[in-house]
């Protein structure tokens, strides 16, 4: 954590990478070439541009990066926009790291997991995947649900075909939501095809994407025989200022920005469904 | 008053010509009074209230309880039914949704004049004829109630209903008010004068939107305001700019529908005499396009949407009477 | 005990204002008080209640956080605090000097708020006892003494004299660089006083609400009382309640560009308004009755619960005074907190 | 606002310029190479009455010391009645600013028409001389605007 929490440290965009027509992957390193700071799987940076704004995106890169860390992007409002807009070598403001993480040294070691992405819900999953990547020894089976919108909105398309399914040890499985011409995989929702796939009943899960998806992914893998217990889920997108003082991302008496955005679904369901 | 309006409320809820009735609610002090929805004889009969702490203007709740399912008894004084028509004639209103029953006002008192009399500690509070009598911690204290009544009772401009279904009581007069003495004596000050005076004022805004909030006149969906998009939005006046452009572009808006209900004035924690721009607009309105009251009737063009092609041109503001530049 | 002559008291704050600003209550043009900084001629007014309240010192309604300048592709971030002058508040009444521990939990929370720690470092409190409550005031409900409150240096004030007992090191240093206008005298006077003002407080209308319901087991049953769409109902929506409000804390972070520079500011926000929780993924909180839900459960039940039983409330009864529809806590304890 | 060598102020004018009338009367100005001040900014807008009174009122925080807003004359309007309604909207604005203790002085509403580049001219040499004389816009500043 840096030391004074609201002023952020200056970065600098080394690396620019369109993923997706709409999401862009930056490479941000500190002015001194180094990493900015360390993360854990699963938080938050706040990013910010001068004049246009502060938004919370989740640190899409492995922990066991040394060099940089990475944001993937969506284009959706003003600031993000603008990062879509800017050049490599333009320098934006960071502050973080920000709220818990995935407890990828703790309660997951040792298991089986799943990860269920969509669309952009790729971004915090991402890191965690790398982190096990990296870890690998540490992990039981790990098994990779990932759908998007067409084959153009997978993002991370080509790290997901080069590397991770070239890993035998990793299985991957990817949806797109219509059929499209250069498409010979699956074609449908993710809910569905997860329940297709049939995972096994012992593994940990890890889910991200839409709210629509994330409810009825979850319906379904109740269906199977999932327990809430095992199902963890990320809010960032309920963060605001990212040291749980502005008041706004309270959710009954849990702060997403401090005692998340990383959450069981057993922890949610004793709140207030104010979210 | 408070009996026949509840019996009237009563009988209304129970031949079921309406679903819910707003009025206002007793509170811990019997000052302390919230506007509120009845939805049950019993609830009436405890806890509906008609006092002299009744100020404020219900009508602006109609916008939104009169798009709910069900006929709503709305009880209207009578500076309430110049608010009320004016929401009306902005079609804010589904009017067939509304029973309108006008009621008798004598003018509200003002706690805050009591406080400053000299009421504190107050647990319960009275009118009794002119005497308005205080329970306090402190024991029993007296004001004359002219004293403390509200400053825009005090120059209330009319005791007559405009629109209703039904009245209560006797209907009055369109009265003729003193309301523009301050805004004539702001404006013979010198320009220095009245900077002052405004700095003074405006610099305690805490920017809490009381004012526009409860302002029946400001039923925006959206206010510009609170539109991130607008570049204007702050949430606190940075600096004595901001402070000015609020409440300038607050009182403007409003221009010419601005009934000069006076609600700005009485929620402002602050006590600033909001009023006081409103009435400018209201007077200029007056002398250089025509007598014009907002919310009098359903037909008159209004004067910011209207023109003649005989209108001065802006540069009146110089020749006008008044005070001198310094 | 030392106590100083109230006709001394310009005096007094002519000489601690040598070293330090003074800040003191002053009657204002509206007939209410608010703080101002002591300058020849300002009157201390003993007004129970400034209108906005003292965590403006701390958590000022508006501050610049930094300043960005800008040049091709380079950022500067400038922080633009100034090493801050100590202070001197004067006439803090309990609940507003108790308002500032509760403060104190949300901004010294790790990760520390340092804008609010420097000021909070800087301040020496002198608090005022209170002997004439209004009808409105709780603080006994919270435990809190009003006839004996903390801060560097506590007072009392009689009918011709202040008194007053050091509390801290802070405290006492301003006691001896004063000590040419103060003398020892009697402080039997105090002790009838805070007798006589105590007894008025125990008598307190809202002086011993029930509060036993408002705890964190029962969060799911209060969140979903039905009680508060009737409450909620004629909520205008605005931000008195949380601007006049000692404990509130809730802000905001923007930027504005002045045209030749970019100034990031935090200001006050208000769970009251409609715009307050729009966020990325959407507004979780599109009606008045879930705002309204929230300022009420955040003050009495999700605080306390994450802070040892602390209420996020001191009952100064500002909201009270000012709701312009006259909704406040004490309606909402008193509906909610029977059984 | 600046200052050039002489002390002498030189006041920040922005004026709002319909495009049917008042632009075109600007244009000719210039096309007849008829010297108008420098500090004028124009801003085009489509009509006179698309100025609300926040335009106003952000060109004086933004740093003008004189705010003018030129239009067809009445009768003339390219929408037919636009320059009436800025006409009654303007002038309750200013009067506002007056009550508000603003130097009246400081706004302006002038009618000028495509083929007028000298009134044109002459209005905004008049208008900058009247703004000068009262010097910088204090009263209705916005300080972070400022240049130090």
């Amino acid at each position: 954590m840096q030391k004074e929490s609201l002023i952020p440290s200056v970065g600098v965009v080394t690396d620019i990478r369109q993923e997706t027509p709409d999401v862009k992957t930056f490479r941000v390193v500190g002015l001194d070439g180094k990493k900015l700071f360390e993360h854990k799987c699963g938080q938050c940076a706040m990013l910010s541009v001068p004049g246009v704004g502060e938004a919370m995106i989740s640190i899409t890169s492995s922990p066991t990066n040394e060099k940089f860390m990475e944001f993937s992007v969506k284009k959706c409002g003003c600031l993000t926009s603008w990062l879509h807009s800017m050049e490599v070598g333009q320098q934006i403001l960071v502050r973080g790291p920000y709220g818990n993480s995935f407890p990828v040294d703790t309660t997951l070691k040792g298991q089986g997991l799943l990860f269920i992405a969509g669309g952009i819900g790729l971004a915090p999953l991402r890191s965690v995947i790398n982190y096990v990547r990296d870890n690998r020894e540490n992990y039981g089976d790990v098994q990779i649900v990932y759908g998007s919108r067409s084959k153009e909105d997978l993002v991370d398309y080509k790290e997901i075909l080069d590397e991770w399914a070239a890993d035998s040890t990793i299985k991957v499985n990817l949806t797109i939501d219509k059929a499209q011409d250069n498409w010979s995989g699956h074609v449908g929702f993710v809910p569905n095809y997860v329940k297709e796939l049939q995972p096994a009943l012992s593994k940990t899960v890890l889910i991200c994407g839409p709210p629509i998806m994330i409810k009825f992914t979850l319906m379904g893998l109740k269906d199977l025989g999932f327990k809430e217990t095992q199902v963890y889920t990320t809010m960032e997108m309920r963060m605001k200022c990212g040291i749980g003082k502005c008041g706004r991302c309270n959710i009954g008496n849990k702060y997403v920005c401090k005692d998340g955005p990383v959450f069981r679904f057993d922890e949610l369901g004793e709140l207030p469904s104010e979210y | 008053m408070q009996e026949t309006m509840i019996e009237r409320a009563k009988a209304l809820m129970e031949s079921k010509s309406v679903v819910r009735v707003v009025g206002w609610r007793i509170g811990e002090f019997g000052y302390d009074v919230t506007p509120s929805v009845f939805t049950t004889v019993d609830d009436l009969n405890g806890n509906f209230v008609y006092n002299d702490f009744c100020g404020s203007n219900l009508s602006k709740y109609l916008v939104r309880l009169s798009c709910e399912e069900g006929k709503v008894l709305v009880f209207l004084k009578p500076c309430d039914t110049y608010s009320f028509t004016q929401l009306l004639k902005e079609h804010r209103i589904h009017r067939d949704n509304v029973y309108a029953i006008g009621i008798p006002c004598n003018g509200k008192i003002d706690i805050e004049k009591v406080r400053q009399a000299g009421g504190e500690g107050i647990t319960a509070i009275r009118s009794e004829g002119s005497t308005v009598i205080a329970r306090t911690l402190y024991g029993e204290k007296k004001f004359d109630r002219k004293e403390v009544l509200s400053e825009r009772c005090l120059n209330c401009k009319s005791k007559k209903h405009v629109t209703y279904d039904e009245l209560l009581g006797e209907e009055g007069e369109v009265l003729d008010s003193h309301r523009f003495d301050m805004v004539e004596k702001l404006e013979a000050m010198s320009s220095n004068e009245r900077f002052e005076f405004w700095r003074n004022e405006l610099s305690r805004c805490i920017r809490c939107n009381a004012c526009r909030n409860v302002c029946p006149a400001c039923t925006c969906e959206k206010c510009i305001f609170d539109n991130d998009n607008s570049g204007v939005s702050n949430k606190a006046a940075a600096d004595s700019f901001e402070e000015n452009m609020f409440h300038i572009i607050r009182a403007f808006h409003v221009a010419g529908r601005c009934t000069d209900c006076g609600e700005c004035s009485r929620v402002c924690p602050e006590h600033i005499p909001l009023h006081l721009l409103n009435r400018k607009f209201i007077k200029d309105i007056n002398e250089l396009y025509g007598e014009y009251q907002a919310g009098s009737d359903m037909e008159t063009v209004s004067p910011l949407t209207s023109y003649t092609i005989e209108d001065d041109d802006p540069s009146i503001v110089n020749r006008r009477g008044g005070g001198h530049d310094a | 005990m030392l106590s100083l002559l109230k006709s001394k008291l310009n005096e007094f704050f002519e000489l601690v204002a040598k070293e330090t600003l003074v800040y003191l209550p002053v009657d204002n043009s509206s007939g209410q008080a608010s703080y101002q900084k002591w300058k020849e001629g300002v009157v201390y007014s003993s007004a129970l209640n400034t209108v906005r309240s003292a965590k403006d010192f701390f958590f000022p309604q508006m501050e610049n956080l930094m300043d960005f300048k800008m040049q091709g592709k380079s950022v500067e971030v400038v922080d633009t605090r100034v090493e801050k002058e100590d202070f001197v508040i004067f006439g803090v009444r309990a609940c507003d000097v108790a308002s500032f521990s509760i403060l104190d939990k949300v901004f010294l929370a790790d990760p520390v708020d340092t804008y609010y720690q420097n000021r909070r470092d800087h301040a020496v409190i002198i608090s005022m006892a209170c002997s004439k409550p209004e009808s409105t005031c709780f603080c006994p409900l919270y435990g809190i003494d009003a006839t004996k409150p903390e801060g560097d240096l506590s007072a009392w004030e009689t009918e011709d004299r202040i008194f007053f007992k050091a509390n801290t090191q802070k405290g006492e240093v301003l006691l001896n660089n004063a000590s040419r206008l103060l003398e020892e005298s009697e402080g039997q006077i105090v002790e009838v006083q805070r007798e006589t003002t105590k007894k008025i407080l125990e008598e307190l209308p809202f002086a011993h609400l029930d509060l036993s319901k408002f705890k964190g087991e029962n969060l799911m049953e209060l969140f979903n009382s039905p009680k508060w769409a009737e409450l909620s109902q004629s909520c205008l929506g605005c931000g008195t309640c949380t601007f006049v409000c000692p404990t509130c804390q809730c802000f905001d972070i923007k930027d504005f560009d002045t045209g030749h520079g970019v100034k990031r500011f935090r200001c006050w926000d208000s769970c009251m308004y409609s715009e307050f929780t729009k966020m990325a993924a959407a507004n979780p909180r599109l009606t008045q009755l879930e705002r309204f839900r929230q300022r009420f459960m955040h003050k009495l039940v999700y605080f306390p619960d994450n802070n040892e039983g602390t209420y996020g409330c001191v009952g100064c009864g500002r909201c009270l005074i000012k709701c312009p529809v006259s909704m406040n806590i004490v309606k909402v304890i008193k509906q909610l907190g029977e059984e | 606002m600046s200052m050039n060598g002489a002390n002498e102020f030189r006041p920040n004018i922005v004026a709002f310029c319909c495009n049917w009338c008042s632009y075109a009367g600007a244009d000719l100005a210039g096309t007849n190479r008829l010297e108008y001040p420098a500090e004028v900014k124009i801003v085009r807008v489509p009509c006179s009455c698309r100025v609300n009174p926040l335009f106003v009122l952000r060109a004086f925080q933004r740093g003008a010391d004189g705010v003018i807003i030129c239009g067809c004359h009445p009768g003339d309007c390219h929408y037919t009645s636009g320059n009436y309604f800025a006409r009654r909207r303007m002038t309750l604005l200013f009067s506002m600013l007056d009550y508000l203790g603003v130097e009246k002085a400081r706004t302006r509403v002038e009618w000028v028409s495509a083929a007028e580049g000298a009134k044109f001219a002459s209005v905004m040499k008049d208008f900058v001389q009247t703004v000068a004389k009262l010097g910088e816009n204090r009263r209705l500043e916005d300080i972070r605007c400022k240049r130090q």
